[in-house]
């Protein structure tokens, strides 16, 4: 039998514990902000999808794993990378197209990947990734190491063929994958409303007979607790499950959209649930947090951010000959 | 005759095709509320309508072959599947469909249907997102391949497009959406299956296609800096391909460097070197050259990217060794 | 407004058209039977997939469409072909092919065409022409002309992305399209147990809030009623609809099964409620139908399939150049 | 040594792999209760049960993906997609996760699976059952593609194949399943890249793979009738493909024709042909003739069929023209 996560629930989680929440919302804000920052300057290019307004759901999700679960995600990943403990510097220098970049270079902000933190990649292809989820789950399955796959994917993703395959396939050989939709509404421009015949997410996972539920996406305590709960019967072996987190992205899609498609004050409305206020509000109203403690996380965070921009600018770029290395992987054990 | 982009002349085409004809539909991600992920489509959902401009949920497969039922129907649909990478998710609905009715209900079916795509790297998109697969459409009997190049050539071959009767996959490189050029008003079209000789000379043919032929012209600069008298070619499509128009011009240079995007093995180039080959053999000079993109998936570091691409200066020198 | 079917219920079918029912699934039969002699004698190659024991589902399901209702099936398709009408000479002449087969000998048994009979095709790929029925559908409900789409696949097809996407679609735009799954259980040599998290299939389609039911496909009153009924509501502009009908493929799956997968027991019971025998007997019973007009039933289709037998064998096979004419079309109005 | 067919070569070796590493896994539609479509895996999940040999849903992404993640997690994955037909259904997954997950993520991934799939046409299956693509398989950096022509072919590169550390797209054609051959027993391998001369000659170069180099040796007997004496060159694989072995025999022959059931125009054959000009251009006394199959789907009738494939005579009669 595969071993149960013993994680506190978010009741027994202690001060230490939840300021540890917030300051990693905080960070990947900032580190975002920063990342938008060096995009405007040009320091970084491609795509830049920010996960401005949706940290609650990465850090609650992933503080809930244990270390050694694997993550699949989306292209919106850097929420997720930091949330997993990966060092913010060698993000940044991944989206500066350095060597010294989690992906040395070769991925860019939409595919991070930490092999050794079980971080599996940012994917961009939408609903491509949950197939190797997928894979993964059963592969843990066989080896019978008790580790469980969160995969993560927006509901934009709901619409494409593989999702539906997916989830049948995990369903049917009771893989222990957590599928997690950030439902924010929006898939680019498009309104879920207008191209989805059921927009309560979760409730399509009946059609794969597989246990479901909302979860508000907005608030960190109450991701950590559902992902909890729910990660037990995964690794339990009951089988995969499904939880759709309600979120809201409060920037554009990517760095390009001049967001014609929804009209401001939907925006406004939202950012008055902003996920680390509201923590932030309520780690003070519990007397979790005083002020000057937050101000010194503020200025840790300020400086952990500027030194990942330090050390990403002074990186060296890849060498000419890294175009060809990796195209093959060499050995086999 | 007006100086428009490339992006304009697509739209001002879409806009006369929807203008003229009611059957004409357009289907794809993001090409309504959003304005199409490269602007092409922005403001047709205003002015038409969202029965005529529809955006769909991300599913390339039903909305491919939704488009191909359409078309068995009546209507004369256009799918914006915003890039040829997503177009690997509707390839069945494309290879086992779009191309094969006609000929497996025995001419009974007829698929008149616009498959648009944007296509090519450049700018740091990372390997799921920097794509150059024409040569993969161009293979497949049943369906024809635009490659415009120029904002003239955007109009005239989307016109063609909107009157054939057959699936034609429209392939508009991300790196020419901006630039702009010279385009006739008017009843203007260009057929299918004729390429434009963008500069005569007779030292050497360059041939490229789509955002190809901007690095082979800029090679001609190059090339008449050294004295070297370079032809250009610009093939405007695949299939039909200008077999003529290759053969001519190679039977007076003797001598061809072709250009694409693509990885070079088992690329499109490869055909036209081989059909060189059959049509010139005994005016060639030298071993027809090609010139492609690295062997790799695209990387995301700026360097490393445009190693990966083929340059001008790559194709001139590829060109001078043939001297 | 579109206007309404008017079919007959089932209850108001007259004698006649009682009759055609059971004539209709007997000549499917039939024309089966010898097409599978004539595979055997090698005047038929290629694939070659029977129908036998679903007759029930495409005589009752396409009897109670209007005739100009497109239909698109899979490969398995000799008996939607029969049942909308095409000649079974011209059938037979595809299956040897010749070029006086309905789609002139280039598509086979899988691919059968009759465009001016509505009649949209065969087709190969598990999943494929769903699609295509939603794009037709939207083609009519653009063009306004009261048609609407009836759509064929199996059991099997229904964990194809495909499936997902048709279903989405179809649902978000209301367009008018009947999709009816023919659960017989088994895809190939897959029980359907085996590989789908939910075996009731109509169950899955309230992922896109569509309205669905289970259908008894060995009664062929039933399945006109069925489809009789859920017809006039995608007609009348309600949106699609799905119809799962339960029946059972006698044979295997294609001429080459060796049948490893099933126990006979299981064919055996089901040969039991054969649609044709319980039909006939039902018709007997209610005097509709007495021995000599069944005999002159069975006589006259006799008839029938000798002599598609025979005009396929006597027609020419295309000539050499039929290789390369339709792989474009060569005009357009 | 046995005298074995080539379906039968294919299972012992699978039958060995699944013995000898508890981490192979085998996925598929059909590969077991009902023995494969193929019959290549028949008695494999009475032998290692449904944990080992897994009938899939008829979902052929899922099915490639959940392979790919398996491999990522350290199973040893096999996939069966029945067909190359199906495998587009497969393609994004194949192109833009399998292919490049090494190289995305910087070398720290790989992917150790190999996917099987029947190709070729010949038994009247009709145009939706009857490509012959793997000149796209080909066409991709961070895969290899394997193309067996004998049933040793099959044993020595499936084996191969088993100890790869990259996706491994592994090709059989239909018409070979039942032919026989003899096949070493105990460690034999077959490396990837290296051709084999099926037959020495001095005329011309015949070179086919998979099922194509039947049609060759065939046309190499036609030729010897003629005094014509062809060598024949067998790929094995596609992708990492023996250059050399190519020129080396070009440069003694000085002709050659390039054999493949695919489509022509756009082809893997071309690419052929362009490494035979790039590699023996001043060697060569006629250009590279390519014998392939029709530019149309693949149509049913019998004669019709038989017409659209490359035959024995036809290469035997482009081998002459360029005498
Ligand atoms: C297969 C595919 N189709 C289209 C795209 C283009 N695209 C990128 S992100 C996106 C929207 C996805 O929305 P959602 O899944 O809701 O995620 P979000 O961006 O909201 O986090 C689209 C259409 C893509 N990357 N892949
Ligand atoms: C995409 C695809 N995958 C696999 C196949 C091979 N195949 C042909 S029929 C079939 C089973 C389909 O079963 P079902 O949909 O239940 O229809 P039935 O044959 O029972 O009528 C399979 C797997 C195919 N034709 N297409
Ligand atoms: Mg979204
Ligand atoms: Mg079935």
């Amino acid at each position: 039998m595969t071993q149960l996560a013993d994680k506190p629930t978010a009741k027994e989680l202690d001060s230490s514990q939840l300021i540890g929440l917030l300051r990693q919302m905080m960070l990947i804000r900032r580190f975002e902000e920063k990342a938008a920052e060096m995009y405007a300057k040009q320091r970084i290019a491609g795509f830049l999808h920010l996960y401005n307004g949706e940290e609650a759901v990465a850090v609650g999700a992933i503080s809930a794993l244990n270390s050694d679960d694997h993550i699949f995600t989306h292209y919106r990943d850097h929420g997720h990378a930091l949330a997993r403990g990966i060092e913010p510097r060698r993000i940044m220098a991944e989206l500066f197209g350095r060597e010294t970049g989690v992906s040395r270079g070769k991925g860019g902000s939409m595919h991070l990947f930490d092999v050794e933190r079980s971080f599996m990649g940012g994917y961009a292809i939408v609903g491509g990734h949950l197939p190797l989820a997928c894979g993964m789950a059963l592969a843990n399955q066989r080896l019978g190491n008790g580790r469980i796959v969160l995969c993560i994917f927006g509901d934009g993703a709901v619409n494409e063929g593989e999702f539906h395959e997916s989830l049948n396939l995990a369903a049917v050989w009771k893989l222990p994958v957590l599928f997690l939709c950030e439902n924010n509404f929006y898939g680019m421009g498009t309104d879920i409303r207008r191209v989805s015949a059921v927009i309560e997410i979760y409730k399509r996972a009946a059609a794969y007979a597989m246990p479901a539920e909302q979860v508000d996406g907005m608030n960190v305590l109450e991701m950590y607790q559902a992902v909890q709960r729910v990660a037990q019967g995964v690794r339990a072996g009951n089988g995969p499950a499904f939880l759709e987190a309600i979120c809201f992205r409060f920037r554009g899609h990517s760095m390009a959209d001049p967001e014609f498609y929804r009209r401001k004050e939907e925006t406004e409305r939202w950012r008055e649930l902003d996920p680390i206020t509201t923590f932030h509000r309520k780690l003070e109203q519990d007397g979790v947090i005083d002020e000057p403690a937050f101000q010194s996380l503020q200025a840790e965070i300020e400086e952990i951010v500027n030194e990942a921009v330090q050390f990403a600018a002074e990186s060296p770029e890849p060498p000419p000959e890294a175009l060809y290395d990796d195209v093959y992987a060499q050995e086999r054990d | 005759m007006a100086e428009i982009a490339f992006r304009e002349a697509l739209r001002q085409t879409m806009r006369e095709a929807l203008l003229a004809d009611d059957r004409v539909v357009m289907i794809g991600e993001d090409i309504g509320a959003y304005g199409g992920s490269y602007a092409v489509t922005k403001g047709l959902l205003e002015e038409f309508g969202p029965e005529r401009i529809m955006d769909s949920p991300i599913s390339e497969s039903v909305v491919v072959g939704c488009g191909i039922g359409a078309a068995m129907g009546g209507l004369r649909p256009m799918i914006e599947l915003m890039t040829i990478n997503f177009s690997l998710l509707a390839f069945d609905q494309i290879v086992n469909n779009a191309a094969k009715l006609s000929y497996m209900s025995g001419g009974q079916i007829s698929v008149p249907m616009i498959i648009r795509m944007a296509s090519g790297a450049g700018s740091q998109l990372a390997a799921q997102h920097s794509h150059s697969l024409e040569g993969w459409y161009a293979h497949i009997p049943g369906i024809k391949v635009a490659v415009p190049y120029s904002p003239r050539d955007a109009r005239g071959l989307l016109r063609t497009a909107f009157s054939e009767p057959n699936p034609v996959i429209f392939i508009e490189h991300t790196a020419l959406y901006a630039r702009k050029g010279e385009v006739p008003d008017g009843d203007y079209t260009i057929p299918f299956g004729q390429a434009e000789v963008l500069r005569e000379g007779s030292d050497v043919t360059l041939i490229g296609y789509s955002g190809s032929v901007h690095q082979a012209s800029q090679a001609a600069e190059l090339l008449a800096e050294s004295g070297c008298h370079a032809e250009l070619l610009n093939l405007r499509t695949l299939r039909p391909l200008d077999v003529e128009a290759i053969i001519t011009s190679v039977r007076k240079t003797h001598r061809a460097v072709v250009v694409e995007d693509d990885w070079k093995f088992g690329g499109f180039a490869g055909e036209i070197a081989a059909i060189i080959m059959e049509g010139a053999f005994d005016n060639l000079d030298a071993p027809v050259a090609r010139v492609c993109g690295a062997d790799v998936p695209i990387p995301y570091a700026k360097a490393l990217e445009q190693a990966a691409l083929p340059s001008a200066q790559q194709i001139a020198d590829a060109a001078l060794e043939l001297m």
